[in-house]
């Protein structure tokens, strides 16, 4: 989740750009924090799209206009958010009520690994004693369709798109869809699929850089 | 307890009672629906060996508000609750976990659904449930999980409060609440969970039949001392903070 | 439950009366279905109880004048009920949350047959097919104290104070009093102790007309 | 499904798909809240083999609304699933029992808190739940317990529905709902239980954005079809009925 500057590929928002034109018109969608939340800010044309925070919030907008925030209205990264007209909202136990009970099309996650079994990891660092779950295993396990937003490597060049995940994982098997800076990846067990190539990007690179095989 | 008048004069008299050993729910997401003043008249009022419940120990935003950190470095706490015990970003530190790779305090680590839900099954009587939520992972390990309709499920258990703080926009003498957007997450199922639940409250607080009753969020039958925010600087309100964009 | 004219002792609203004594100030108060509703008719002084209703309605007040009536508004048994300055509206599961959740102080219900080991009857008639439990179930579990009204015999005379229930229970061990015409009875485990006497009725009687032991 | 505008014409339209084989749960406790323009129009559509989940089959009392004993009568029902399935007074007769006791229906019977969690529950992601409800009783026998914490409690399994049909006051275009008093009841928990929620409203429908976020009871998000229910007698009303005083 470090910066891109000067990556090869996809940009942040280009990344966040290439899963929201997967949203459908009609979906409720949860936006994790950090680099989901720019799908929020692309243009899907004439789809609707809801957006649920884990807080409670349905129907959320952009965020708010400097010196407009409602200080008692924020998204799940606590960013001063609008809400649009048909917007609700409802307490913790219910909104993971909604989670829980399958009603979120599509939930985006940053990670630090996705795994081609479906895997991904994103609560815990290395060595580190506790973690940051926060309402990442629910929405992990309950919603329909699991996107993941990540550099295609780490700072130091190793593979985030693995074989298995040697971080502790979030959930198991739930992966939709990963976007990178080298583009759109889809698990299928023994390996990602290329669904699409950031522009510059050649499929020898990706092979390169990912932890397990990759089919064209 | 009185039904009749629960307000109560000073945000000091309305944690004076709690013991050390207590087990305390906390409100709030990010700022929204925070008991900032209830905090810190925790901190002074000094009750030890606490188990405190909350979505986050805090302090990893400027400025840094009253949070259950503040109370870990005061020594009150023995154990926290929370859906994070730690920083997600190496570059992130949070004040609490100094605290906690030292071994003063201990931490549970609960997926932040499973904490809502675990308190909720307390205050609807549930002693446990089953969830898909953390099934195969470290969380899960060495728990008991069933297989229903084909899906593995693990078992939690409902998780009750002796106390709960909270934060409302407004509130009757009755203690009915009502919250402002997001302030309500938490809120809610805190004091539904909780014998004893104290609301530190945005406005005046209303005469019992002020609010209609289809339009209350938490009954005053969940809700026992309500405390009116007095305006900064005596009391403690939500601020902005930079923008952090991660 | 059936009428009490010409009946020794207390008649309807005596019983109730009796019962409604017993509630303490602040106290939330769950009123069943029939006799238990003349409970809210007692003048039981500066007390103040607080009504729930098993549909969600905490807070109301007396029965609507007619011509008053709130149609959307009902205790119970459907009655067109008021509302008191504070009363609150909640759905049925989180009215059954607050029931289950151990929040109600007491609970007022009518029974077939109450036994000494502090079982209790109201669902169920003999021979029929079915029932109707309504909420009699989660309030008799889960309420702090369970308060029942009841005749003291059946119209042919068999008692319903007894040893064990022949009907099929509504919960077990959990009744702390029961009023009948015959005056005010605590179940002991192997007994029922007399707590009131309704004016006229002697020991005697009530020894007569029960079938388990009476203490004084 | 688009959740710009759920505004259906007609009762018959909103209902028109519901197939043989249905689970569908009805809002309504007593009058206040029940769907009886949806229940008149499901009897018409006629669709059969279905399983009702409800409070109770109705008809006890006059005047008789459209009710679940209606859609029994129709021959249109497998099993319904209600807190009463008989009187609980020898003197009373509900419509249901004639057709009860000879066999040409199922039903299962379950005390009223446990059917709304049962709902709450499908609706939450929540497979299966303990509750101390019907311990010791008929209804618990054969079945699975557990003891927690020195208690004895019974096992409850979700109750998903694949309709629910619920009435409420006032709505807007994107399916958010408000109920006025005692209106609310089941209305909510069936919605969240169901795949396809179905309102009949009693007020013209809003634009979105015309109800505040803070104050919707059930958000949009669980309601998919919404039928302005016209005046009397084209549309179906509660009326008042002789007081009874059992």
């Amino acid at each position: 989740m470090s910066g891109t500057k000067g990556s090869k590929g996809w940009n942040r928002q280009q990344m966040a750009d290439r899963i929201a034109q997967e949203f459908q018109d009609g979906w409720i969608v949860n936006l994790g924090v950090g680099l989901p939340t720019l799908c929020s800010n692309t243009d899907i044309g004439d789809r609707e799209v809801i957006y649920h925070s884990e807080n409670g919030v349905i129907g959320y907008g952009p965020i708010a206009a400097p010196g407009t925030e409602d200080l008692n209205l924020v998204n799940a990264g606590g960013q001063n958010v609008t809400l649009k007209p048909g917007a609700a909202v409802v307490h913790h136990a219910d909104s993971f009520a909604i989670i829980r009970g399958g009603r979120i099309d599509a939930t985006v996650m940053g990670a630090y690994e996705v795994a081609c079994n479906g895997d991904f990891a994103n609560w815990k660092i290395a060595g580190a004693k506790g973690g940051g779950i926060g309402g990442a295993m629910d929405l992990a396990a309950c919603a329909k369709r699991v996107f993941i937003i990540l550099e295609h490597t780490t700072r130091d060049g190793k593979p985030r798109l693995v074989r298995q995940c040697a971080l502790p994982v979030t959930a198991r098997g739930v992966v939709t869809l990963a976007a990178t800076n080298f583009g759109l990846f889809e698990p299928t067990g023994e390996a990602f699929r290329v669904r699409d190539l950031a522009p510059g990007v050649t499929l020898e690179e990706v092979r390169a850089a990912t932890g397990c095989p990759v089919l064209a | 307890m009185s039904q009749r008048n629960k307000v109560v004069a000073s945000f000091a008299e309305a944690v004076r009672d709690i013991p050390d050993g207590a087990t305390i729910g906390f409100g709030g997401f990010a700022m929204p629906g925070t008991p900032f003043n209830l905090i810190k008249a925790l901190a002074e009022q000094g009750a030890r060996n606490l188990t405190l419940v909350a979505n986050t120990t805090g302090g990893a935003q400027q400025p840094r508000m009253p949070d259950i950190a503040m109370l870990v470095e005061n020594g009150q706490v023995r154990k926290v609750i929370c859906a994070f015990t730690a920083a997600t970003r190496a570059s992130d530190v949070l004040p609490f976990t100094k605290y906690y790779e030292a071994g003063e305090v201990e931490a549970e680590l609960v997926p932040q659904g499973t904490l809502a839900e675990r308190m909720r099954a307390a205050g609807a009587g549930i002693p446990a449930f089953y969830t898909p939520t953390a099934v195969g992972t470290e969380l899960a390990e060495g728990r008991e999980t069933r297989v229903i309709n084909g899906r593995e499920y693990l078992l939690e258990y409902a998780l009750p409060l002796d106390y709960a703080f909270v934060r409302a926009r407004r509130a009757d003498t009755f203690g009915n609440l009502r919250f402002w957007r997001s302030q309500r997450n938490f809120n809610p199922v805190m004091a539904m969970a909780a014998r004893v639940t104290i609301a530190e409250v945005d406005e005046e607080i209303l005469p019992a039949g002020a609010m209609d009753p289809d339009d209350v969020h938490t009954p005053g039958i969940f809700v026992h001392r309500i405390v009116k925010v007095p305006p900064a600087p005596d009391g403690i309100w939500p601020q902005k903070r930079q923008e952090r964009n991660r």
